[in-house]
């Protein structure tokens, strides 16, 4: 037992490091009111550009947890080319753990499946059908979201955003 | 208010049952109050020591977070455990609620008010001033351990079990030295009545803090002690045994057991007040300074209070809790022989030096 | 989801050839695995490197013994025991894999041991502390069993669990055990979950 | 006569202080322990055997999901074996990057220890400050890999993509924040008299003792035992760098402890170090595309926040792993516990449950 143990120095050392806390900045954001930015290569929800996809099948392929379900069928366009044409592209988001794999081995980079929207704010009531996407749902939800917002990001912006109607099905299988 | 109107009454109905009547009710509500703005108070000052906000929704500045806590509280379910005795189950929030409010009958929280001219006559701001009020409120204080202990095992759970086993033996170590500290400022008061002991500290001139300073060290610590809370929680350690003794307890009931503790922390800062610190005083009230200005006991008195409940928040926000056996080490080996030592010290010093 | 490749195990024709990947490597002239052979002989089958990593194969029966030795050796610490099951491999498919790690010259040394089905393989709790959960593992998991575990019981999963996972017959999508309640399908090939009936409405 | 029984007291499933799922079954004699049986299993989610039907690369992400506070780690650890298993050389600024992941993560993950221990002991207050702290990391790693929590920041061969510009000043402005802010920490921990006195001499466990039971990381140190997986077994561009491996004296929870404080200042110098070593230069390693390893067996091992974290993979000449075995440190480390317990009270399980500082997403996988 020493001096210096009497004087309960190192009781008030910690009660000086709590109260020199009380009167700082606060770190806490309130969140409904302020929002944090979100960084450029935040994986939120998907976005999906169906006029440039390639339906390779590759997303589809290399997802861990096989959650995107896709159905091409073949196409001759009146030039004479023959392309893939993307009749089904569902996601179970509810089941996605965002890892980004999908984008990062889609060929058309960054124009096709993209995570990097910046979007978050997905929550919904109904898990089996408000989370669950299918091309409709991921071709324009998230300019929806952005709209409602009022509008991308600058630094999110894909580049075909500018125009909403940008992405405009194809049509499906049994409609042609 | 005319004194026709109270004229059909009898002097000692008026001066023992309507009076005392309205006191309680009156000085109910301030504690209530008081208590229900301590659990806001708590939850402010963590947060802000804790580098965030705190609870800020419920109206403006949270103001009404204690009401809907409560309400929240209110309609909860009101779960008794399967095995557990219904009757214990529920006296014993009732146990530990009563004696901390009973309390407050022998609490002045100033000598006389008239209520800003209201009143004729001046009017004690305390229910009863008795003449051995410091052995009421220790054995007030006492009962509310039965409410900890049957709380724990009417539950029918280990946790409450353990935390209920770990207060009664906290408290007997703690009150110990906690009554021996009390003796010193007797000693140096020559009365058990509360008022008289704020009186005494006004003839001295000077809180009884400063001669009994070790005392008041030691009554703190037990303070803590006594209300169950950081670094001395050990019967309702969150981590340890999950709320210990109130585990099992919802609704209103566990808002009982809530609202004790705080109700707890109000009385061992008022008695450190009072004891202590001049009551509602101001600081060094022999100095010819006070003359001059209006004096305004209830301030002096709340301003004390909420010093000490800052102090108590503080304090959980800082220390680590100590382990059970270490807490009975602390007070048997540390606090008993401190507080022995101080009273021989303030016996002396009221022999020689007040004299 | 099934992935057990054929039977006859080919050697893969279709494998891309990566330039660095490294090949296996007799390493009978290795020091530690010819001392080990030359003091348990015909119960050491087998030494060769991979990547840097000395595996020697030894005789299941002789696994506490050698593991023994090797401690006494400086092998003080029992990275991990690996269980392992190839089906491919008819008369012994399932497979242990301890990992030791010498103190002193901080090298690693793997043993492999091969058995077959129900064998019983000794423990080696006796030697290190540690082996202790890592066998529990591998019984929970695999159903080898190991002789002599002084508390040889689940583990991960739990008791009465019925069946051994990591097995590669042990369908990837679970069996029904009676214990889940809400039986989790998702529709064939995909598509939301249909709300599931509730018994009251 | 009266009859004497022991108090069997089950401590979680769901228990504040177990750090997630763990249960413990306590033999208590008052309240003194006689006896601990820890039961696992509870967050079993048969991760190995997903490996087994998953790509090569496809696996990654899953990995984050084991030891969730240390996601970086695990990600290294998994990726770095099947490197050595296919003998892929990663590119030199992909190492780098990898480590300063690395030292970030065991900054973030000894932050969450530091405050969930001092917590479950009592003190509430650094917890919050710890998250502050961490709060600046899972910036970084959001701003890096586009996640906070299960990172999934690096891919065979190499680690997600290039550092972001900016990143490296935003590094370093963390770097200074958190060296002063380290000493908050030890304002109200370090010297205080109840912390000591409820860490010293408590779950105290011989140097040889640790190594039998196969402890690794502070658990290991703190007995004394100078060895970490950084030195024995260097990867990436660790052997280039300075750092010392603070080791503990007793053995007991105050010197993990202070071994785990220590440890955080020497990943803010490594850090320091690696931000001068970063030079352009590819961040994936060519070539690494469609992944068949022919069939072989390999072990690599990194030193995760918790310990040696190891992954031993076998292939068998397809794309998918025959099998994957995680060797997690805290599986091994969660096993000391009723030796380290024994005959303490029933406050002590919760301080050393603290000091082995267990994830149970790695233990149960």
């Amino acid at each position: 037992m020493k001096f210096k143990d009497l004087l309960l120095v190192d009781l008030l050392l910690g009660l000086w490091t709590t109260i020199k806390h009380f009167p700082r900045k606060k770190f806490t954001v309130q969140y409904p009111e302020k929002k944090l930015a979100v960084p450029q290569r935040f994986r939120g929800m998907f976005r999906l550009n169906v006029n440039t996809c390639l339906g390779c099948l590759m997303c589809q392929n290399a997802c861990p947890i096989d959650i995107i379900h896709m159905e091409v069928h073949d196409e001759t366009t009146p030039e004479g080319k023959k392309r893939k044409v993307v009749d089904r592209f569902d996601i179970d988001i509810k089941r996605c753990m965002f890892c980004g794999i999908c984008e990062s081995v889609c060929p058309n980079k960054g124009k096709m499946l993209t995570l990097r929207t910046g979007s978050y704010e997905w929550a919904a009531y109904e898990r089996d059908h408000a989370l669950y996407f299918d091309r409709e749902r991921l071709t324009h939800a998230v300019d929806e979201y952005w709209a409602a917002r009022g509008g991308w990001p600058e630094h999110l912006r894909p580049p075909d955003a500018a125009d909403p109607c940008a992405c405009i099905l194809p049509p499906k299988k049994e409609d042609a | 208010m005319s004194p026709e109107l109270l004229s059909w009454m009898s002097p000692e109905l008026l001066n023992w049952v309507v009076i005392p009547a309205v006191k309680t009710a009156v000085i109910l509500a301030i504690v209530l109050t008081i208590v229900a703005y301590a659990t806001l108070l708590e939850r402010k000052v963590l947060a802000y020591i804790q580098a965030r906000v705190g609870p800020n929704r419920a109206g403006p500045k949270a103001i009404l977070q204690p009401l809907a806590d409560g309400f929240k509280l209110m309609s909860k379910e009101d779960l008794v455990p399967d095995g557990a005795m219904r009757f214990l189950h529920l006296l014993a929030p009732i146990l530990i609620m009563v004696p901390a409010l009973a309390i407050f009958a022998f609490i002045p929280m100033g000598d006389t008010t008239t209520l800003f001219g209201l009143l004729e006559e001046p009017v004690p701001i305390f229910v009863a001033d008795l003449n051995v009020a410091v052995l009421f409120v220790i054995g007030f204080a006492g009962l509310g351990l039965y409410g900890v202990v049957l709380g724990g095992w009417a539950s029918n759970s280990k946790y409450s079990l353990l935390g209920a086993l770990r207060s009664a033996a906290q408290i007997v170590s703690y009150e110990v030295p906690q009554a021996l500290a009390l003796i010193g400022v007797l000693v140096l008061a020559g009365s058990m009545s509360l008022v008289r002991i704020v009186e005494a500290q006004r003839e001295m001139g000077v809180w009884f803090a400063f001669p009994g300073f070790l005392a008041f060290f030691i009554y703190f610590v037990c303070g803590v002690a006594e209300t169950n809370r950081n670094p001395f929680d050990l019967p309702e350690c969150e981590s340890e045994l999950v709320n210990g003794y109130f585990t099992e307890y919802s609704g209103v009931k566990f808002a009982l057991f809530y609202m004790a503790e705080y109700a707890n922390i109000l009385v061992v800062s008022c008695l450190s007040t009072i004891l202590f610190l001049g009551g509602w005083l101001p600081p060094f009230p022999s100095l010819a300074v006070w003359q001059h200005l209006p004096s305004l006991p209830l301030f002096w008195f709340l301003a004390k209070v909420f010093v000490f409940i800052f102090f108590y928040i503080w304090v959980r926000a800082t220390f680590p809790r100590y382990r059970f056996d270490q807490l009975m080490g602390l007070m048997w080996k540390w606090m008993l022989p401190l507080a022995l030592a101080n009273l021989i010290l303030l016996a002396l010093v009221k022999l020689w030096l007040l004299k | 989801m099934s992935q057990n490749p054929p039977a006859g195990n080919p050697p893969a024709p279709a494998a891309v050839k990566k330039p660095g990947q490294p090949e296996w490597q007799d390493a009978a002239a290795n020091p530690r695995a010819a001392a080990l052979k030359a003091a348990f002989g015909g119960r050491v089958l087998d030494a060769k490197t991979y990547a840097g990593e000395l595996t020697v194969w030894v005789e299941g029966a002789a696994v506490a013994e050698i593991c023994a030795r090797l401690k006494a050796e400086g092998y003080t610490y029992l990275v991990d025991i690996a269980g392992i099951h190839q089906p491919k491999v008819a008369d012994k498919p399932f497979a242990l894999s301890y990992l030791l790690h010498h103190w002193d010259t901080n090298g690693r040394l793997r043993l492999k041991v091969e058995f077959a089905d129900g064998v019983e393989v000794p423990t080696v709790t006796g030697v290190w502390k540690t082996a202790n959960w890592m066998e529990r593992e591998a019984w929970d998991l695999l159903g080898i069993r190991f002789a002599g575990h002084p508390d040889l019981e689940r583990i991960l999963t739990w008791e009465g669990f019925n069946g051994h996972p990591l097995r590669k017959e042990f369908p990837i999508e679970g069996i029904d055990t009676g214990a889940a309640i809400y039986p989790d399908t998702y529709p064939e090939g995909g598509g939301p979950v249909k709300p599931k009936e509730t018994p009251h409405a | 006569m009266l009859d004497i029984q022991e108090l069997e007291i089950n401590m979680g499933p769901q228990h504040p202080a177990t750090h997630g799922v763990l249960r413990i079954i306590l033999k208590l004699d008052g309240e003194k322990i006689v006896g601990a049986r820890p039961v696992i299993g509870y967050l079993h989610r048969g991760t190995e055997k997903i490996f087994e039907s998953q790509t090569y690369s496809g696996n990654v992400p899953h990995t984050d999901r084991l030891d969730y506070t240390a996601a970086a780690t695990s990600n290294h650890a998994y990726c770095g074996a099947v490197e050595k298993l296919l003998g892929i050389e990663v590119p030199r600024r992909a190492r780098v990057v990898r480590v300063i992941l690395d030292e970030l993560q065991r900054i973030a993950s000894h932050l969450i220890w530091l405050g969930t221990h001092a917590l479950d002991i009592g003190a509430m207050t650094p917890f919050f400050y710890n998250f502050r702290e961490r709060e600046y990391i899972l910036d970084l790693f959001e701003e890096f890999c586009g996640a906070r929590l299960t990172l999934h920041c690096m891919k065979v061969g190499g680690v997600y993509d290039d550092l972001p510009p900016g990143w490296i000043e935003k590094l370093q402005r963390f770097i200074e924040v958190f060296d002063k802010a380290v000493w908050d920490y030890e304002d109200l921990l370090t010297g205080n008299r109840i912390w000591k006195q409820r860490t010293i001499g408590v779950g105290v466990i011989s140097p040889e003792e640790a190594i039998d039971w196969g402890l690794t990381g502070p658990p290991l140190r703190g007995s004394g035992v100078k060895w970490d997986v950084r030195r024995a077994l260097p990867y990436e561009i660790y052997p280039e760098l300075e750092f010392d491996i603070p080791v503990g004296r007793n053995g007991d929870t105050y010197d993990r402890y202070l071994v785990r404080m220590e440890e955080m200042r020497q990943s803010s110098r490594i850090l320091k170090q690696c931000i001068q070593k970063l030079e352009p230069g590819d961040v994936v390693a060519k070539g690494v595309r469609v992944l068949r390893p022919k069939p072989a067996e390999v072990y690599f091992s990194v030193e995760a926040p918790k310990g040696e974290l190891g992954y031993h993979i076998l292939s068998d000449g397809t794309d998918k792993p025959h099998r994957v075995k995680v060797r997690p440190p805290c599986f091994v480390n969660l096993q000391v516990l009723p030796a380290l317990v024994k005959g303490h009270l029933v406050a002590d399980v919760v301080a050393v449950i603290g000091t082995l500082d267990i994830v149970l997403g790695e233990i149960d996988r």
